[in-house]
């Protein structure tokens, strides 16, 4: 259904320009590409990341004048699948850039971004080397990387005594992201870290591993788990197990809030090592308050962490698009480069000869909320920790050669 | 025995020959014609669907090869495919681009990997053989994951560079299609020439009554496990082309329903036709890019049209249209 | 040695048996009656889910009354799924069927999506189950333990059935030899239908067992479909008792390969379970006739 | 000079049961030797035994002076042997000619050959047509094999086993489920083979067996019980009682 809506959508918007002033070349719409999940277990990641990017282009309006018109790809969540709709995207469809891809879509696009030439901003990527050793000038992110969520983790645990007398255990995916967080825990200084154990890519019955985590006695679990299904059935079961009675469950980069809102009061078990965004950041920062109450009014559900994360990116490309006063990519990457713009998870500008956003996580622990928000019932509480703690000083630092 | 007898014989076998170069000659105006798309202001997205549909079509004929002729089902052809492409990208990225060069390794890996575990995974048929052929996929699936010092794990093989042929860069788009359309009429007219030769119609036997070609002084297992081989390296070819258009692989490439869907795409097409395996390859490129594009139910609509088209054409999509084309060689003689 | 954490990798084993098993008992029967290759099977231990949360949400039944529900529900519709596409190609090749239900599966998912959204369900433990237990000095999920002892219960039903009812001793006959089968007039055409029908019942069941553990998703038949392929091939195509000590072989291989290896546990079962059938083609039970 | 086929203390056991136990058999140029024995008999695994199919528990198979003892199958025939089955095994989708060409390449080793050739795909069909016209079979060449009458498929099981030019013919009941008119055109065909290829008969059809064969060898649970010429055999005491009498019982 998100598909009409957004058919619906953009249909009311070039109906609007076509009434305002007689249809000129100006009037033709911008087009800009959404790559993102929209089908099998994983869809609500790619919904949330597409009504957040739907509700910035409303909150925005016309871009030079002229109206923007979305076109949404599949991304079946396979890097090769990507590869070929991104090419669709611009070859057919003549996009101006490329929203909404994640880890996996982004890495596979990475290869093959100088041959599209068109700037991606992704917003859901977690994996450092993006923008660290593999940074492209063509690819831009908005969410705060891996390493970045494991200094504010270290932050957190400076802060939280429990933290810091917890026997710490990993238990994540097989992938390499989620051996970066288990090394980058391991190496938290006078930290006890009683082991690691990484499942099969397919787990489905995740009690071998709790096991493990039992059998070492952990009080503290960080579960670089693939968000989504696997996450949301790790936490179940250790619920089931009851390892949330003994130990806390620390997400390395976040819940997103569908799943806080299905795990309900589990998810007081939960703490974020810091967040990609948080909507009740709305409690500080005026812009996110305007984004919530946008998104509410068209999507009628609370901004979740990737649609105020997609929502940015999708502002700062805007923005971008306006001051470099043409839709050329070369001219929206040069822009993207030096703007700095209000967005719903802060004041956002990419650092200098990098492509990481200077972007701040959110810490604090998800809490159930006095009085509904927007339906929602819990959520995290957001005490920024900026990109200034989190990242090194100069990108040539971390090894992105542009 | 009298004259006219053996004279019907000798035209019987003329009318077969006959048969043999028409076949031949149509691969080869096919590819022509395919060659000739780019040029007759066809969009170049169809171009690059049609470049991804030829890669999947050469995997597909490998599978046919396998199942279609010789009867060995398998449910893990996606080895051969993901293990070439993982061989001739880190090739390519870390010694040289050189198309041929990489080829060559990845034909190197593959077999040094396809000789020991088909001499294995060959004594068994039927539904053994396919689960046995999954679990190996799955295991190169793992290793995959696991090597990241070479594979880089799930992240996947990035930055694989553009292909070059006699030092002169192909870009991926009309040149890379070329290249393609070239290597894909390459296999399938040489594995036609396969399935015809004496080896090939040994394969039939095989397939029909391993006990019957026995009897009559087939080395049974000495064929398969040949196929066995040969079917890998052809999956390999097609790795190598896919990692070059694609700049990189992932282990998914080695998943097993990569597996099922190039499986599907062969029996869909129509097995032990060759011509099937393209056709369904095609059609299975074109159908999902077309149902995956703001339909976001496509797996339904998916299954659909495929319980309807087995359900009506047996014998898959190639049935129909080589029915026709036999009516039509019928009505020529 | 720690022999505390082999048992506890043995009992999730055992548990995760339990529910391979039901759906193994379907798969391998199916194949045995009707040389039907059902990859849709998966699909189906889906539907049984989210029957489940149908009838539970939808119709507001008890946790219990729905779990019987929801497989009664899925067997009508499995039996007609059958009679509308598999029968009528049961004269062609065995790839044809083998097809057309891998496209069955396709369709179902895609329908389940269609009607419930692709979303993850969750459903808590039915109430008195929710709690943990202490099994020698474990915690463990009593649900899991009831769960267990549920459809172990519900595969020793089916098994007394086919081994000792008159319909069971039809489904053996023919399972045995086709041919003899027709020749007893037994109709071998709504036999299958029947049978297919109980076995996508007993899929729904163990889908709808499985629903407070594993959550209910679209695609949650998929992992399970594999290691029931597993199972029936290693126990040997159409062997019942080799369906029983399959499953739990391939769910002990997984659970204790998932605790010693962890990510290598999947590789070491697809590496055991080769190596089981090189050593023995025609699976544990097989009666040399592989398909 | 030496018997082309010579099994010696031949066994075979199938777990517990002892299908075959120390069975001796000579057959003889230019002989047809028959091989029978009530069901279970142990017939068809000596069979299986000698072509390879089985792998002997003891014993010895001499092929012309040569122990091909547990062979593979293509070796045997390679060296001059040949079986026909109990149950027609012709190539259900291949055409008549090209069931009997394939035999035929076979054995001119060409199955290994990548490429098509004219001139051998010709020498192959000339040498199946040669067998066809000897069997009558010629004008059914053309014919999809899986068409053909139940008699003509046996015929054609023959023709196949024939192509490959054996010294030494294994056949399996080749008149099983034929008609009395078929069963006679069977028998005159063995007796043309016999002059070119010795031949081991496995038939329940006595009257034949008595009628064509140069020696019969009778078996009964595994075991040798009786070895001689038709009337030797039908005349031994044993045999009549152990055998021969339930069979006259059964046939006449």
């Amino acid at each position: 259904m998100r598909g009409l809506q957004s058919a619906l959508f953009t249909g009311f918007v070039s109906l609007l320009c076509l009434s305002a002033g007689g249809a000129t070349i100006a009037q033709e719409p911008i087009k800009v590409g959404v790559l993102t999940i929209r089908s099998g277990p994983a869809k609500p990641i790619g919904d949330d990341i597409l009504a957040g990017i739907e509700t910035a282009t409303k909150m925005y309006g016309r871009v030079l004048n002229r109206p923007i018109e979305l076109v949404v790809e599949e991304s079946l969540f396979n890097a090769q699948a990507a590869v070929t709709k991104a090419t669709k995207l611009v070859q057919q469809n003549q996009v101006a850039s490329i929203l909404g891809t994640s880890t996996i879509e982004t890495l596979a696009l990475l290869s093959v971004a100088d041959r599209l030439r068109v700037p991606i901003v992704t917003s859901n990527s977690g994996s450092a080397a993006i923008t660290r050793e593999r940074c492209n000038r063509w690819v831009f992110r908005t969410n705060a990387e891996d390493l970045m969520s494991v200094e504010s983790l270290r932050e957190l645990v400076e802060k939280t005594p429990r933290l810091q007398q917890a026997k710490w255990f990993t238990i994540g995916h097989d992938y390499p992201w989620s051996r970066l967080v288990a090394s980058s825990v391991k190496g938290v200084q006078d930290l006890q870290y009683v082991g690691e154990t990484f499942a099969p890519l397919d787990t489905t019955d995740w009690a071998p591993f709790i096991a493990r985590a039992r059998a070492a006695g952990a009080t503290a679990v960080i579960m670089p788990v693939t968000l989504g299904v696997p996450l949301l059935q790790f936490i179940q079961q250790a619920n089931e197990f009851g390892l949330t009675g003994t130990a806390v469950l620390v997400s390395p980069i976040g819940l997103p809030d569908w799943l806080v809102e299905k795990l309900g009061s589990t998810s007081t078990n939960v703490i974020s090592a810091g967040s990609w965004a948080a909507w009740r950041y709305e409690e500080a920062w005026p812009t996110t308050k305007e984004f919530n109450q946008a998104f509410y009014a068209m999507h009628g559900r609370v901004a979740g962490m990737q649609s105020l994360q997609s929502g940015s990116a999708t502002l700062m490309l805007y923005n971008a698009m306006t001051k470099a006063g043409s839709v050329d990519p070369e001219a929206i990457v040069e822009a993207l480069e030096t703007i700095e713009v209000n967005t719903p998870v802060g004041s956002l500008k990419f650092q200098p000869n990098g492509r990481q956003a200077l972007v701040s996580l959110f810490l604090g622990p998800y809490e159930k909320l006095d009085s509904p928000r927007y339906g929602a019932t819990y959520a995290q509480r957001a005490d920024p920790f900026p990109a200034s703690k989190s990242l090194p000083k100069s990108a040539a630092e971390y090894g992105c050669k542009l | 025995m009298t004259t006219e007898a053996l004279a019907g014989r000798a035209i019987a076998m003329k009318t077969e020959a006959r048969r043999r170069q028409a076949t031949a000659l149509l691969i080869v105006a096919g590819a022509v014609l395919l060659a000739l798309l780019p040029f007759a202001g066809v969009r170049s997205f169809t171009i690059t669907l049609l470049t991804e549909a030829l890669i999947f079509a050469i995997w597909a004929m490998s599978l046919d090869l396998m199942t279609g002729y010789t009867g060995m089902l398998t449910f893990g052809h996606a080895a051969g495919f993901g293990l070439g492409g993982y061989a001739a990208g880190y090739f390519a990225r870390e010694v040289t681009a050189d198309f041929v060069a990489s080829l060559l390794v990845a034909e190197l890996v593959i077999l040094s990997v396809a000789v020991p575990i088909g001499f294995v995974a060959i004594r068994l048929s039927g539904a053994a053989f396919a689960i046995v052929s999954l679990c190996i996929a799955q295991v190169f699936f793992q290793i995959a994951v696991a090597w990241r010092s070479v594979t880089e794990g799930m992240d996947g093989l990035v930055g694989v560079p553009l292909p070059t042929v006699l030092g002169r860069t192909i870009n991926v788009g009309t040149e890379f299609y070329l290249l393609t359309v070239l290597i894909a009429g390459a296999v399938c007219l040489g594995l036609r020439q396969l399935v015809i030769s004496p080896f090939g119609r040994t394969l039939g036997a095989i397939r029909v009554n391993e006990d019957r070609a026995a009897a009559i002084g087939i080395n049974v297992r000495l064929h398969k496990w040949l196929v066995f081989v040969m079917s890998w390296a052809i999956a390999g070819v097609g790795g190598t082309l896919m990692v070059f258009m694609k700049a990189g692989t992932t282990p998914m490439s080695l998943y097993w329903i990569e597996s099922g869907n190039v499986l599907i795409m062969a029996i869909f097409g129509g097995l032990g036709t060759l011509f099937g395996p393209v056709v369904g390859a095609v059609s299975f490129v074109f159908l999902r890019d077309a149902l995956t594009t703001g339909f976001e139910v496509w797996q339904l609509a998916f299954g659909v049209v495929f319980v309807i088209v087995v359900l009506v054409f047996p014998s898959g999509l190639a049935g129909i249209v080589s029915r026709v084309w036999m009516l039509l060689w019928r009505a020529r003689s | 040695m720690d022999w505390n954490f082999l048992f506890v990798n043995i009992l999730n084993g055992v548990v995760y048996g339990a529910f391979l098993l039901l759906t193994s008992l379907g798969l391998s029967l199916v194949f045995g009656l009707g040389r039907v290759v059902n990859f849709a099977h998966g699909a189906l231990y889906a539907m049984g889910g989210y029957a489940l949360i149908a009838v539970m949400y939808g119709v507001g039944v008890g946790y219990w009354l729905g779990l019987v529900v929801a497989p009664l529900l899925v067997i009508p519709i499995a039996m007609a799924i059958e009679r509308a596409t598999i029968r009528p190609i049961r004269q062609r090749p065995d790839v044809d069927t083998l097809l057309v239900t891998f496209g069955l599966s396709s369709m179902i998912v895609g329908g389940i999506e269609y009607v419930w959204g692709t979303g993850t369900k969750l459903l808590p433990p039915p109430a008195p189950f929710a709690a943990t237990v202490d099994v020698l000095g474990n915690q463990y999920p009593l649900y899991r333990l009831v769960a267990a002892i549920v459809s172990l219960l519900v595969s020793a039903g089916v098994l007394a059935v086919i081994q000792f009812t008159p319909i069971g001793l039809r489904i053996r006959a023919i399972t045995d030899d086709p041919g003899m089968a027709e020749a007893l007039g037994v109709n071998r055409k709504w036999l299958l239908t029947l049978v297919f029908g109980c076995a996508a019942g007993l899929a729904a069941l163990a889908g709808a067992l499985g629903a407070p553990v594993f959550a209910i998703h679209p695609e949650m038949g998929m992992n399970i479909l594999i290691d029931s392929f597993l199972v029936v091939v290693l126990g040997g195509l159409g062997s019942l008792t080799g369906s029983v000590i399959g499953a739990f072989f391939v769910s002990l291989t997984k659970s204790i390969g998932g605790g010693y290896f962890a990510e290598w546990s999947t590789a070491f079962l697809f590496l055991v379970v080769a190596m089981a059938l090189i050593l023995r083609p025609t699976g544990i039970f097989g009666r040399g006739r592989v398909a | 000079m030496a018997s082309p086929l010579v099994v010696r203390d031949l066994s075979k056991n199938f777990g517990a049961l002892r299908a075959v136990d120390g069975v001796n058999l000579e057959v003889r140029d230019g002989h047809v030797h028959s091989l029978i024995g009530p069901n279970g008999a142990g017939k068809t695994t000596v069979f299986n035994c000698i072509s390879g199919f089985l792998r002997p528990a003891d014993g010895q198979v001499i092929l012309n002076g040569l122990d091909v003892t547990a062979w593979p199958p293509h070796r045997l025939v390679a060296a001059g042997l040949a079986r026909t089955f109990q149950i027609t095994k012709v190539f259900g989708d291949l055409t008549v000619i090209e069931n009997v060409a394939l035999a035929a390449r076979s054995r001119l080793g060409r199955n290994l050959q990548m490429c098509h050739r004219a001139q051998i795909a010709v020498e192959a069909q000339d040498r199946a047509y040669d067998v066809l016209d000897m069997l009558g079979l010629s004008a059914q060449a053309g014919a999809n094999a899986a068409h053909l009458a139940h008699g003509d498929k046996r015929i054609l099981e023959i023709a196949i086993a024939l192509a490959l030019q054996p010294r030494v013919l294994l056949m399996d009941e080749p008149t099983a489920g034929m008609s009395p008119g078929g069963t006679e055109r069977i028998g005159a065909l063995i007796c043309r083979i016999a002059q070119c290829s010795a031949i081991l008969l496995v038939e329940h059809d006595m009257e034949m067996v008595l009628g064509i064969s140069d020696e019969i060898t009778v078996m009964t649970q595994g075991r040798v019980i009786a070895t001689g010429t038709p009337d030797t055999v039908s005349s031994d005491p044993i045999v009549q009682d152990a055998y021969l009498g339930q069979i006259d019982a059964g046939t006449l």
